[in-house]
């Protein structure tokens, strides 16, 4: 018996007993079967598979052949090492905390089974992602996540956004997913295989390969990399296909905890880390990866700025994270992309699992209409501002360590590339404190400024202020033990230069290489100040609007409201991709491939031609007058017409 | 003078299918009821139709042969006869026209078709074509009193006795030339002269093909088919739609395969745009047609276009072919018209194809039927009809007309919509009128002959194919 | 003697003269009696390419054709009678009954 | 007999196949009209009995030859050299099986909806089953066009009979539309025949070289009766109708079995029998397929009724078959023999899921419906599994289909490839549309306290469910049935050389 087997199936087995079983049966006790196997597959990565791992063990095993078709061979097969250790320290902890918190949550709702159900089936398939061997079973974690996303946002049945909000998810991701299929063809094509292990090995005797591919002579490992990152961009809400996370928000809040922060939009940045023996090869492809990171960072984090729903914000905020981490990965220090993986899980996990605290409290999602929470809610205000700091990168939080060693490795990595990312990451180290700030000033401080109409969750029921109260236990326990790994998750990878080990990148190295920096301390501690003091000025700035001068803002946005529409209005990218694909592929199926193409050409044609011969029936039948001598004089006619045709071939 | 009486072995059949014509017209004077010479007519042709064996020889100086060619077409008649009688019990009776001549007409029609099938000699030829012909005329009007059925008598007997006329003075021309009228010496004359470019020897082709095309009702010699068939008593309008067109297909391919052999390629390329045209217009106008007996007429039109193919072949193989499809045509087609006249009931015509509405429900069995006849008519297995197609389709591209085996196909799906009409107006409508069946024993036993013979065929045609194959090849 | 061809014309020309007498008279009668003419010019052809060529079996089928035109002709009157018993009409273009 | 492993059980099993649905449409013949529930106990009883026989095919074939398997042989019609020649391989037996399992469902989904009529729905399902196995089973010429053409027969009356408010139309324009396309396959078989020297034998003629001329004009007489069946685009328009009209079991036959028998055909025939022209108009093949491919998937979009999305959608997913195919490797013919299962199972279900709920609410229009998830959440359940299987999600076999068809297909052609993935986010976009449209947003009053799936109607989806996640998760079984048959294909379409001085004479002989 293979015990990290138990991992990925005791969510799956979990699954299939609440959908079985939970309806009828579990009902209000549905969580227990996936609470037990998710903190069982948590028990199992910490007790067995880490150690293994730490010690330098890797387990690269098939469990049995999942598609043989001529060369083509994949397997469902488990590769464990650093690198999957983490991720599955990531996922399990995440995981086992957010159910946990669900308990609580959810209670009392009618598709409780149900949402334990696709939370387990999540959880299967987030694992099955990180522990492939090989880029089919990636792909087949990738979609299963997507589903269980699909699944969770569109939790609320009858509710037409949550559903519009699902589906823009799955069909979102489905562009990336496009890119990422093909790339895995052009793998199989370059390699004859699918499995990391041959296809990594023989990374290198690409480089510098050229493909025609539809046309263009490309390079080779650019191509397949950026392809790769076709799927990542995707997945992980990068531009230009970042549209769906903030939508993605419509899910309860512990599916966006889980979901669209610490676990699933992490898998794009997890397989650029995987796939680092192509990108490495590909100036292109990395360039692309930082640029992209970038600008997604800085992008998201100006859209941030101006929203007012709460989740809304801390999902932009997660595009913006994961923009540093493939920012990382662009300039190749994957390993502190993983890291911030690694700390913004919790950071972030907890964010939004102490938002919807406030939304459990409050029910309602608009932080205009919050405020002065401070005092009804103390655990959430409390792990709230741990969570803001770390992700604000206040040193000593793990977000800290993570962000700077990002921020860092932009500035020292050799190209010009590298220092423009940098300087558009420090533009994010400010912004990400202001928002996240501005976020905790408008709902925790001042005053309530809600109750004055319908909540927008449609409880119905008018929630006057001195109804509030703090979140049950079993919701806060698992908030002050995300804030604890919020806090402390980071000093595993304390630099050397604050005296520390660096021991998670050390950990990581095998998989992930090491990268060359050209930097002096000096530097470091240079680069290292500036964002810590950018990021104390972002607070304060925030501090100042939205404590101080709370008329400040508004003022702004008028006076910039140009700037500020544009903002709140996230660019207009959803305008401009109905605009220019779902419109006119709507458009096209209906206006010219059901009225033209099918109807009038095609059927045209079909119905047309024996049309025609019907009315030519019609015609025809009219010489047979029913006068027998016409008869007559047709089969005289027809004897005439031989004679004559006979008579001029002769 | 020594005179000595020639070999009568091979006319055994038609003698005494004359003489069984002779003696239904004497006892329907002594007997009342006519269903009893029915009886006598059909278990005569039986008599006859066993005699047919040992009957081969050759008579008459030439002029009468009696091989495996004419034996098959026999045999045909005499399905054609039977079944024909069959359905006329009760058919005749309902239309009030109960005579026992009836019976008699059409085994003398019978016997023209046989001395047609026979002939060896063009004078032989004429005579069993007038008598056959004559007879038809009589029995297309046998309705006295329906107006409809004095106009297809009367066009059936102008345009016929025009078309005779066009066959005499084609056997003139073929008589100045050659100095015969036997087909084999006309063959040998032809070749011994190299008459193969005359024009005059084209001319006759001509005439004979105005004349036979005339009987087979191809295209344009067909015009008379609809309105004789509409008008004609059902039960003569099916055996019209098989007797004399394979009659008339007999002489055809007796009459070109033998005495002008040497000119095949003249004729069959007269004859393919005939064929194609026939196709055409058969298959197209029964489209808008809404009588059914009109619509089984042009059917019957674009089934001779189909059998036309197996002439155009040219060799023993489309000979088969085309006999095969008449024996399976005849089956299919009088199957048909049997369904038809079982809607025909006192007072109610059952001639219209609305007539047909929701037959599935109010009469499920004659609705299958039906239906059996409707696909085998298109030609789709597991039916007869698709067995007679593919082996004329075979023998034509054997020959190497795949291109005119590519119109016949295109042609053949088109009929598919009328025949399928019938069957949508049967199975998918609701019916409007309760429709009456007339069934008798005779009509029961057409049909169930008919229908075991189209599925039989349909999927053991061994027998009928190998019949065809070794009648085909001892001319 | 008078030259085959002669006769062959004269048959040709009486043959035409019947057909074109069927198709363009309208009373019954007259088209049946355009086809005896037609018949009648087979047999002109018949009779005198059997003399021409010394043979018997033209003039044989001349016989014949004559004795079948007798019953054609009783038919054919049966036919018109028939039909003039139901419509008091010899004039072809009246029956049109059935037609398309 | 090189080419055939002749049966080896103790009784003909092919044929028992074939010809149980027959035997059992003719005892519904002979019940009494009244007694309709006998009736429908025989058909089901009957079809039960054709598919646990079957089932001897999946276990007992052997998965390591390329040859026929269970074949049986007699002579015919010694006339025409027609043999009773049956006989399966990798590619056909798991369509026999298929065929089988669906008449079960059709038999089961008929139920109750079916009231008029009875004695001879039954008796057209039972025939059209005998038929489509028969299809599958031929390996005589002859037989196969029987079979091929005898289907249409029983499928008309489905349609025509049965069918909904439009049926008439469709079912005429189902019937010549196939039966045109059929016709010219007929003269290109009888010209296989006469030049390979009067053989309707399959295997015989797959042995022989046909000069490119040749092989051209009968690709292309092949092409039109498959091509139409499949359907391909742009002769798909007789589908939507079709589907749309037929009643429920009509549209799971028509979708499950009847358009696998045009790639069926293309496998089966054209490849091995005209290799040199297969791979001449493998740009051909491959651009329709992909037009099919995007249209039929951007055309659902616009849809209202149900079943004719579901229709367009077949046309999409049969264009990936086609993609696979004339891709020519392993994975991409792998992948389609696999999709078409896959899509008689998936499509199949949609149809019988439709089915269903048609008989509860009797409207086909989406727009009729909304929140169906509330009031009958199993349903939803069952539909979302086979939706995700049509989108193609990893797990279930819809994807296995469709990534080794669109492997195959970027192998070979990488445009080909790359467009024919955009089907899966157009896919994906349509049929989420679709379950958003039904299941989700607020409850319709329509369908306002509509009972969930009864017993019947659970049975009848399990087994489909079961294959689609079977597949999905563990498709080798299936895929092993294929991979020494595919691989004799492919050889035979890479060696199968043509002679270049027999082009002339071809030219004549074909065009004469």
């Amino acid at each position: 018996m293979k015990l990290y087997l138990l991992i990925p199936f005791l969510p799956l087995a979990a699954f299939v007993i609440n959908i079985l079983l939970g309806k009828e049966v579990l009902r209000d006790k549905a969580h227990w079967p996936s609470v037990l196997a998710v903190v069982g597959s948590f028990i199992v990565t910490i007790t067995s598979v880490l150690p293994q791992a730490m010690a330098g063990k890797v387990i690269n095993e098939d469990l049995y052949t999942w598609m043989l078709s001529g060369t083509f061979n994949v397997t469902v097969g488990f590769l464990i090492d650093p690198l999957t250790a983490v991720m599955l320290v990531v996922v399990t902890t995440c995981a086992s905390l957010i159910h946990i918190y669900s308990v609580g949550y959810m209670h009392g709702d009618k598709g409780y089974y149900r949402f334990f159900a696709y939370l387990s089936l999540f959880t299967f398939f987030m694992l099955m992602l990180v522990m492939g061997n090989n880029f089919m079973q990636l792909y087949f974690g990738w979609e299963g996540v997507g589903l269980c996303s699909y699944f969770l946002i569109g939790y609320y049945l009858n509710k037409k956004s949550a559903a519009d909000a699902g589906k823009k998810a799955f069909i979102v991701n489905r562009f990336g997913d496009f890119g990422f299929g093909i790339g895995v063809f052009m793998i199989f094509l370059t390699f004859g295989t699918l499995h990391y292990v041959p296809v990594f090995a023989n990374a290198a005797g690409i480089a510098g390969q050229t493909v025609n591919f539809l046309g263009w002579n490309v390079d080779l490992p650019t191509l397949i990399a950026l392809l790769l990152f076709c799927g990542a961009i995707g997945k992980s809400a990068q531009i230009p296909l970042h549209v769906w996370l903030p939508d993605a928000m419509e899910g309860p809040t512990p599916v966006s905890a889980l979901i669209h922060a610490a676990t699933m939009v992490t898998a794009g940045i997890f397989m650029v880390a995987r796939c680092n023996p192509i990108f490495n090869l590909s100036e292109v492809a990395m360039n692309t990866v930082a640029i992209v990171g970038a600008a997604t960072s800085l992008f998201a984090a100006t859209i941030a700025i101006t929203q007012n729903d709460i989740k809304r914000i801390i999902a932009y905020s997660t595009c913006s994270h994961l923009g540093l981490m493939f920012l990382a990965c662009g300039v190749g220090a994957y390993a502190a992309g993983i890291f911030h993986l690694y700390t913004h899980a919790f950071f972030k996990a907890l964010l939004f699992l102490a938002a919807g605290s406030v939304i459990h409290a409050v029910h309602t999602n608009d932080i205009q209409e919050m405020g002065g929470l401070k005092k009804y809610m103390p655990i959430t205000y409390a792990v709230f501002v741990i969570a803001a700091l770390s992700a604000a990168g206040i040193p000593g939080f793990s977000g800290f360590f993570s962000k700077d060693e990002i921020i860092w490795s932009a500035y020292a990595s050799h190209s010009s590339v590298g220092k423009l990312v940098w300087l558009m990451a420090t533009a994010v180290a400010f912004l990400t404190p202001f928002y996240t700030f501005r976020l905790i000033f408008l709902t925790f401080h001042g005053k309530y400024r809600g109750g004055h109409h319908e909540e927008s969750h449609g409880h119905g029921a008018h929630h006057k202020e001195h109804h509030f109260h703090e979140s049950p236990k079993i919701m806060t326990i698992p908030l002050i033990l995300l804030a604890v790994g919020a806090v402390a998750a980071g000093w595993v990878g304390i630099p050397p230069i604050l005296g520390g080990g660096a021991h998670f990148a050390k950990f990581l190295e095998p998989v992930l290489g090491h990268p060359e920096f050209h930097g002096t301390h000096a530097e470091e501690f240079g680069v290292m100040g500036l964002s810590t003091t950018i990021a104390l000025i972002g607070i304060a700035l925030a501090a100042f609007f939205y404590l101080k001068r709370t008329d400040l803002p508004k003022k702004l946005a008028e006076k910039f409201i140009g700037i500020y529409k544009i903002s709140y209005n996230k660019y207009y990218i959803d305008e401009l991709y109905d605009f220019t694909i779902v419109k006119p592929t709507m458009w096209i199926a209906d206006k010219v491939l059901v009225a033209i193409t099918d109807a009038k050409i095609i059927e045209g044609v079909v119905n047309g031609v024996p049309g025609a011969i019907g009315k030519f029936s019609e015609k025809l039948r009219k010489i047979q007058t029913g006068l027998a001598q016409h008869y007559g004089i047709f089969m005289a006619a027809g004897a005439f017409f031989t004679i004559a045709l006979v008579l001029l071939l002769q | 003078m020594n005179f000595q009486l020639p070999d009568l072995t091979p006319m055994i059949p038609e003698l005494l299918m004359t003489a069984l014509a002779l003696i239904v017209i004497l006892i329907d004077l002594l007997i009342k009821k006519k269903e009893v010479i029915a009886l006598i007519s059909i278990a005569g042709v039986a008599v006859v139709a066993l005699s047919l064996v040992g009957s081969s020889g050759i008579t008459f100086g030439g002029m009468y042969i009696s091989d495996g060619y004419s034996t098959f077409f026999k045999l045909i008649f005499f399905i054609n006869v039977i079944l024909t009688i069959l359905i006329s019990i009760k058919y005749i009776a309902v239309e009030k026209v109960n005579y026992g001549e009836y019976y008699s007409l059409i085994l003398f029609s019978t016997i023209g078709m046989m001395i047609m099938a026979s002939a060896g000699d063009l004078i032989v030829l004429y005579l069993g074509l007038e008598l056959m012909a004559l007879s038809t005329y009589v029995l297309a009007g046998f309705i006295r009193h329906d107006i409809k059925s004095n106009e297809a008598a009367l066009k059936y007997f102008l345009l016929g006795a025009f078309s005779s006329a066009f066959l005499l003075y084609g056997i003139s021309i073929v008589y100045g030339l050659t100095g015969t009228t036997d087909l084999k010496a006309i063959a040998s004359f032809i070749n011994e002269r190299g008459l193969t470019d005359n024009f005059s020897l084209l001319l006759s082709v001509i005439f004979l093909i105005v004349a036979f095309g005339f009987k087979i009702a191809a295209a344009p010699f067909h015009m008379w088919a609809p309105d004789v068939y509409e008008g004609a008593p059902t039960s003569i309008t099916a055996f019209m739609s098989v007797g004399p067109k394979a009659a008339g297909f007999a002489v055809l391919g007796r009459v070109f395969m033998v005495a002008f052999v040497s000119v095949k390629v003249d004729w069959v390329a007269i004859l393919i745009p005939i064929s194609i045209l026939t196709m055409a217009v058969g298959n197209i106008v029964a489209l808008s047609q809404t009588n059914i007996k009109r619509m089984l007429a042009y059917s019957s039109i674009a089934h001779a276009g189909y059998a036309l193919l197996g002439i155009i072949t040219a060799n023993n193989e489309g000979l088969a072919s085309m006999m095969n499809y008449l024996m399976i045509y005849a089956f299919m087609n009088i199957g048909a018209f049997a369904v038809i006249i079982m809607l025909r009931s006192e007072g109610f015509k059952g001639d219209s194809i609305y007539d047909y509405e929701g037959l599935a429900k109010t009469h499920p069995l004659a609705a299958v039927l039906m239906l059996i006849f409707m696909f085998s008519l298109t030609g789709i297995p597991p039916t007869a009809g698709f067995i007679g197609k593919l082996y004329i389709f075979m023998a034509a591209i054997n020959a190497g007309y795949t291109w005119l085996v590519v119109i016949a196909v295109i042609f053949s799906a088109i009929s598919a919509y009328f025949y399928l009409r019938i069957i949508m107006y049967m199975y998918m409508k609701e019916p409007k009128t309760s429709v009456q069946l007339s069934v008798s024993p005779g009509i029961a036993l057409a049909l169930a002959i008919t229908v075991i013979a189209v599925l039989v065929i349909g999927v053991l045609p061994s027998a009928v194919i190998n019949f065809a194959r070794i009648a085909a090849s001892g001319f | 003697m008078v030259p085959l061809s002669w006769y062959m014309v004269l048959s040709m020309v009486v043959f035409a003269i019947g057909v074109f007498g069927f198709l363009s008279r309208k009373n019954v009668i007259i088209m049946f009696i355009s086809i005896e003419l037609m018949l009648n010019a087979v047999n002109i052809n018949l009779i005198s390419l059997s003399h021409y060529l010394q043979d018997m079996r033209g003039q044989i089928l001349a016989f014949f054709v004559i004795a079948v035109a007798a019953a054609e002709a009783v038919i054919g009157l049966a036919i018109i009678i028939a039909l003039f018993r139901n419509k008091a009409t010899v004039h072809v273009d009246e029956v049109k009954e059935m037609q398309g | 007999m090189e080419q055939v492993i002749m049966n080896q059980l103790s009784y003909p099993i092919l044929s028992t196949v074939i010809f149980l649905p027959v035997l059992g449409a003719l005892l519904i013949l002979i019940t009494r009209r009244s007694w309709e529930l006998l009736t429908k106990w025989i058909a089901l009883g009957t079809s039960i009995l054709t598919f646990i026989v079957s089932l001897t095919l999946f276990t007992d074939f052997d998965k390591s030859t390329h040859k026929m398997q269970f074949a049986e042989k007699f002579s015919w019609i010694p006339d025409w050299n027609i043999y009773y020649f049956l006989g399966v391989d990798g590619i056909s037996v798991l369509f026999v099986l298929l065929s089988a399992l669906i008449a079960i469902l059709c038999v089961l989904i008929s139920w109750d909806s079916i009231k008029t009529k009875v004695k001879e729905f039954y008796i057209s399902i039972l025939l059209t089953t005998s038929f489509m196995i028969g299809v599958f089973c031929s390996l005589d010429f002859f037989l196969f066009y029987l079979f091929w053409e005898a289907m249409l027969i029983p499928m008309f009356l489905i349609i025509g009979v049965w069918g909904g408010p439009n049926r008439i139309y469709a079912a005429i324009k189902f019937f010549l539309y196939t039966l045109v396309g059929s016709v010219l396959m007929l003269v290109g078989i009888i010209v296989l025949y006469l030049y390979a020297g009067n053989t309707f034998n399959i295997l015989d003629l797959m042995t022989k070289t046909y000069p490119y001329n040749m092989q051209l004009w009968l690709f292309w007489a092949f092409f039109a009766a498959f091509a139409v069946k499949v359907p391909m685009w742009p002769v798909h328009t007789w589908l939507p109708d079709a589907h749309t009209e037929a009643p429920t079991a009509g549209s799971v036959i028509l979708a499950a079995i009847l358009i696998k028998m045009g790639a069926y055909g293309f496998l089966r025939f054209s490849l091995p029998l005209f290799p040199e022209a297969s791979k001449a108009m493998v740009p051909v093949m491959l651009t329709l397929s992909v037009i099919a491919i995007i249209y039929g998937a951007v055309i659902c979009f616009a849809q209202t009724d149900l079943k004719r999305l579901i229709a367009y959608s077949s046309v999409s997913h049969m264009g990936f078959v086609t993609l696979g195919i004339f891709a020519l490797n392993t994975q991409g013919i792998e992948g389609g023999i696999l999709q078409m299962l896959n899509h008689g199972i998936v499509t199949g279900a949609l149809f019988l899921s439709v089915g269903i709920i048609y008989e509860r609410t009797h409207s086909r229009l989406i727009a009729d419906y909304g929140g169906l998830a509330t009031p009958m959440p199993i349903y939803a359940a069952f539909f979302m599994v086979f939706t995700l299987a049509a989108v193609g999600l990893p797990g279930t076999n819809g994807f296995i289909g469709e990534f080794l068809i669109l492997l195959g297909g970027f192998t070979a052609n990488k445009l080909a490839g790359v467009l024919g993935a955009t089907g899966i986010i157009i896919g994906a976009g349509y049929m989420l549309w679709l379950y958003q449209k039904i299941f989700f947003t607020e409850v319709n009053k329509k369908v306002m306290g509509l009972p969930d799936m009864d017993i019947r109607e659970t049975i009848t989806l399990i087994p489909l469910i079961i294959l689609v996640l079977w597949i999905g998760i563990y498709p080798n079984p299936f895929l092993d049935f294929m991979h020494p048959s595919v691989q004799h294909l492919l050889e035979r379409v890479n060696t199968g050389g043509v002679q270049e001085a027999n082009i002339a004479k071809t030219i004549m002989e074909v065009i004469r």
